[in-house]
């Protein structure tokens, strides 16, 4: 249906996409400042490598197994995240970004420098697209139940202000474990669809750099909005692409753009403080009123 | 030497302080008096351009400095003992002091007013390479005013000194008070221990919600059926 | 040899010490995480082999390095930092590390992607002392590094002007009420910090006879270790930080030969302290 | 067994005592009291009944069971609830939402529950009612951090009600209300009463404590000085000492 090329800048996007949504969940929601997310997606990835090539597991058997590991790792990974706060939090995510990705480059269980190949993918290209599609659209389904649930509500509550949440009967270490067990349950996802989608995968994907894309877009797109997550990865995602004919201006453009961001739109451009946002609600108030006297 | 006319503070969202207008003239000692919440810290806040004045004037000895900022204030000769002290808790005591005095060139003078300080507070000089956070309470509020004495100020402004302090404490830092006034330094006075400012001042305002109740002298008020009631309720 | 490896170790840790009292300085202000310091350290290195190439001095190339890169930390504060403030942290935090990338590119674009060689010698000579060589550049590395840091020491220690950052940096609306020009503290606080930022670029240009785009990604994240370390915004404890991972890398790696990667090694003995002191070493709650 | 009780309680910050070895207990159903000079560890002990502090030594029982070790939010389970001196609502929720917030404490603990959905149209019409009963119905849409400072008080009592709670301790709640508020607030507080609340209130304005409570506790750098009935309190040379200075320094 579309050229090759076409699929893998849209899986990749979507892969992006279910990235976003877990970060969102973890910082949008939850407002724990996470800048090691790609870390979880390295796991999740490797994870999923190794069940396949190491054990033959099948994509649909490895699935579930890679997300729940996933999201144990993740959870275990965020109790060093309990003891620290704020500043201390975001560095320590780093720390944990730039541990993991050692560990994978440095133990040859993991494949050292190499990585692993071999990966073997059920699916054709093109099938790959509407499976990833599949999925991002039941990750967005889960975004809104989890939003509407008591727990999302009790992780917006941490967010605001964790003293008041925690006397209104919330249990905050418990709830903030949970975020990072979802977030990165999620993360686990993306790791197992990027690991067949690509078949080879190496320590290098999932450096620090990463983490900060995936950080830029939901605060591109406007954090703690779904929206925002899937606009922010959709732009950022196919921007590298726009930029193609101008290759070597290429990151600088990306490094100028969240400066110019931050500077004259740091609520994201779907935030609720944002121009686009406003305009939006802007037109639904006035579109009766220009029906009514037209 | 200090006028305020219809000024209004907000403290964050929150307006603190509306149309409030007073005077204080060179060498008087007056209070603020008025419950928690009335908006006496506000007021000083305010004079001292931490918080910004919405509206009025704020005039210091003939010169407008509504819109002044903080640190030009303290170089005109305004300095605030503020509310919980804020002593620079990493410093010593005599850095404490020292940063003081900051603004001035004069070394000798700045050395004879630390003398002066440590006559004084005696308990200082004692403890001067020790850090200030590891002062007892009544210490560090003498350090505090100690503080802004080494600005040699024209006008002090003292927010709540004798709070979570001991008893002792408070009358040594009245007896302070009452000195610095002797020797002719302006100061303007905000506390919730009614009797102790009123007995030291020379006029007084009673603050309520914001608004200036009553202005008179200190003696009056003392006695003023009406500032009993707002404080016991009787 | 375990001695060579210490002499390589404090001449690792003392570089590691420079670039992130910048940042520490910066923290203790501004409570901002100023990520795109390393892009001034990188820049300070272009700038002093620049310099370099039309007169080849050293020590006037280091010079006019510390003037240039302290020039750029004030712009950056002023035009970048400055409106940034009053917003959520993630927003400076996020800006300063699309600047740092903005960076990286134009030092590429400008310089080309290679490893340009950085052959400046200060004719100090090496010196040896019983098993023990300290190489000329090493000897570079030391001289320069602890001349700075005792200058930084008297300057915050002993002038009014160390007085008043550190009385900034504890309580910002109370030095004011001091008397003192807290803007300009600030602005002060990035110049020196951008200066010593600088000094480190031009010192690990000569040490490893290389400069290069990247050369301020790997310090960019462990200066954050070393802060953290430290116990954010403390300049004794960076101080402290640098030497100990700088010490800790080197003997870990030298001695030891464990097999895991030099530059994740920070992080983890970060992690491991963080975990029994959560606000650093010399940190306060 | 009275239905809060407070023994020996001691909490030390650096070596410095902010609470002394403070014994008080509320019967049900009452209100009582604590008033102090600034200073005197009254927030400090709101914290640690709330178990956002730890005592250093000391004991806590509520209704017979000893409750010090426990986390804040097994404390706001077991029934007791809080207002803050400087309100903290969560800002950016509506003021619906953060009546919900306390509303949820049935649901938080288990895992399938908690995943329900909070927006039921049952638990939107309690809160409504909890809203309606500190007068602020008509505000459920508005954005919390941008009510004036009065109905942001409010609304901390409403979120703490959502709790269900038998006890309530209000940390100032009249402090920056206007004089007019005063009197809505007091009734507010009554009528909790008359529904079986338990309520400790911590007040700088004395007619209000004076006109609310049965019995005050007095407290000054740590220590209980007083306690007894409003008269007994307002009488007790040790109290006028405490609060305004020592009458002789007046003469």
């Amino acid at each position: 249906m579309f050229g090759g090329y076409i699929i893998t800048v849209a899986v990749t996007i979507g892969i992006y996409i279910i990235l976003a949504m877990s970060l969102n969940i973890i910082t949008g929601y939850a407002g724990q400042i996470s800048l090691g997310h790609a870390a979880f997606w390295g796991i999740g990835a490797y994870c999923s490598a190794l069940l396949s090539t190491r054990l033959g597991l099948p994509f649909w058997i490895g699935l579930p197994m890679t997300i729940a590991i996933t999201a144990l790792t993740g959870s275990l990974l965020a109790i060093p995240c309990l003891r620290v706060r704020e500043d201390f939090l975001a560095i320590t995510t780093i720390g944990i970004n730039f541990v993991v990705q050692a560990v994978f480059l440095y133990v040859p269980f993991f494949g050292g420098a190499m990585g692993i190949g071999g990966i073997r993918s059920p699916f054709s290209t093109s099938s790959f697209f509407w499976i990833t599609l599949i999925f991002v659209l039941v990750c967005i389904v889960l975004d809104r139940w989890l939003v509407t649930s008591w727990i999302g509500l009790a992780l917006e509550s941490i967010r605001e202000d964790e003293t008041a949440a925690a006397i209104s009967g919330i249990d905050v270490v418990r709830f903030k474990v949970a975020a990072f067990a979802i977030g990165s349950g999620l993360t686990g996802l993306a790791g197992h669809l990027y690991a067949h989608f690509m078949t080879f995968i190496s320590a290098d994907d999932f450096g620090f750099p990463q983490s900060i894309v995936i950080l830029s877009m939901i605060v591109f797109g406007g954090i703690g909005t779904l929206r925002g997550a899937i606009l922010g990865a959709i732009i950022l995602g196919v921007a590298p692409e726009i930029f193609r004919p101008v290759l070597d201006y290429r990151t600088l453009i990306y490094g100028g753009l969240l400066i110019f961001m931050m500077r004259f739109q740091p609520g994201g451009i779907l935030g609720d403080q944002s121009v686009l946002p406003k305009l939006f609600r802007m037109v639904r108030q006035r579109s009766p009123a220009l029906v009514r006297s037209g | 030497m200090l006028s305020v006319e219809k000024v209004d503070v907000f403290y964050g969202e929150f307006q603190a302080v509306r149309e409030i207008s007073f005077q204080v003239q060179g060498g008087e000692l007056v209070t603020i008096i008025g419950a928690n919440g009335a908006g006496k810290s506000t007021i000083l806040k305010g004079l001292m351009g931490l918080e910004s004045c919405e509206r009025g004037k704020i005039t210091f000895q003939e010169q407008d400095i509504t819109h002044m900022p903080t640190y030009q204030r303290a170089r005109l000769g305004i300095t605030l003992v503020p509310e919980g002290r804020r002593l620079f808790q990493d410093f010593t005591v005599e850095q404490n002091l020292v940063a003081g005095g900051y603004t001035r060139t004069d070394a000798s003078a700045v050395e004879r007013d630390l003398q002066r300080t440590y006559d004084l507070f005696p308990i200082l000089k004692e403890r001067g390479h020790q850090v200030a956070k590891t002062l007892s309470g009544g210490e560090q509020q003498m350090l505090a005013i100690g503080r802004a004495l080494m600005a040699s100020p024209r006008l002090i402004l003292m927010d709540e000194i004798s709070l979570g302090l001991m008893p002792k404490y408070v009358n040594e830092v009245f007896n302070t008070i009452e000195s610095l006034h002797r020797e002719g330094v302006t100061i303007l006075l905000v506390e919730q221990n009614a009797r102790k400012a009123l007995a030291v001042a020379d006029r007084g305002y009673v603050l309520e919600t914001g608004r200036i109740l009553i202005e008179n002298e200190a003696r009056g008020l003392a006695s003023d059926p009406r500032v009993k009631k707002a404080y016991l309720g009787g | 040899m375990i001695w060579q490896q210490f002499a390589n170790g404090l001449a690792i840790g003392s570089v590691y010490a420079l670039i992130a009292l910048g940042l520490t300085m910066v923290y203790g202000v501004l409570r901002i995480l100023h990520i795109a310091h390393a892009g001034v350290y990188a820049l300070g290195a272009y700038v002093g082999l620049l310099v370099f190439r039309f007169i080849p001095n050293f020590w006037l190339a280091l010079a006019i390095t510390m003037v240039a890169s302290s020039f750029a930390g004030i712009i950056l504060q002023r035009y970048l930092y400055a409106p940034l403030l009053a917003l959520p942290r993630i927003v400076p935090l996020i800006a300063s590390i699309g600047l740092f990338i903005a960076m990286e590119e134009i030092f590429r674009l400008i310089a080309g992607p290679y490893i340009l060689a950085f052959p400046a010698d200060p004719g100090l000579g090496g010196i040896e002392w019983g098993i023990v060589r300290i190489t000329n550049n090493q000897f570079l590395v030391f001289l320069v590094t602890v001349s700075l840091l005792a200058t930084l020491w008297f300057v915050m220690s002993k002038t009014k002007l160390g007085l008043a950052m550190k009385a900034t940096s504890q309580d910002l609306e109370i030095a004011s009420v001091m008397g003192i020009n807290t803007e300009r503290i600030i602005a002060t606080n990035f110049l020196i910090g951008s200066a010593l930022a600088g000094a480190a670029g031009v010192l690990v240009g000569v040490y490893f006879n290389s400069v290069y785009p990247t050369m301020g990604s790997i310090p960019a994240y462990k200066a954050l270790a070393i802060i953290v370390l430290g116990g954010l915004g403390s300049i004794p404890g960076t101080v402290l930080g640098g030497l100990l991972i700088g010490l800790g890398e080197t003997l870990l790696l030298g001695l030891i030969n464990i097999p895991f990667p030099r530059d994740a090694l920070a992080f983890i003995i970060m992690i491991i302290i963080l975990m029994f002191r959560p606000y650093g070493l010399l940190g306060k709650e | 067994m009275a239905f809060l009780e407070v023994r020996c309680l001691t909490k030390e910050f650096y070596g410095l005592r902010a609470l002394d070895r403070v014994d008080f207990s509320v019967e049900e159903r009452k209100i009582l009291g604590i008033i102090g000079p600034n200073g005197a560890g009254k927030t400090t002990l709101f914290n640690i009944i709330s178990g956002i502090l730890r005592p250093t030594a000391g004991e806590i029982q509520f209704q017979g069971a000893r409750i010090n070790h426990l986390k804040p939010h097994q404390i706001a389970m077991a029934g007791i609830a809080r207002t803050f001196q400087i309100v903290r609502p969560f800002g950016n929720f509506t003021v619906l939402k953060n009546v919900l917030v306390g509303f949820g404490h049935r649901f938080y603990p288990g895992l399938f529950s908690s995943a329900y959905r909070f927006e039921k149209e049952t638990h939107l019409e309690r809160a409504r009612e909890i809203l309606a009963r500190v007068g602020m119905e008509t505000y459920q849409g508005s954005i919390a951090k941008n009510l004036p400072l009065g109905l942001k008080k409010h609304l901390e009592i409403a979120r703490a009600l959502a709790l269900d709670p038998s006890l309530l301790l209000l940390d100032e709640p009249m402090a920056g209300l206007q004089y007019e508020e005063f009197e809505k607030l007091a009734g507010l507080i009554r009528g909790l009463r008359e529904e079986g609340i338990t309520i400790v209130l911590i007040e700088h304005n004395m007619q209000v404590v004076m006109d609310l409570c049965e019995r005050i506790v007095v407290l000054d750098h740590g220590v209980k000085i007083a306690e007894g009935s409003p008269e007994e309190v307002r009488t007790d040379p040790q109290v006028i000492e405490a609060y305004i200075g020592q009458e002789e320094t007046v003469a």
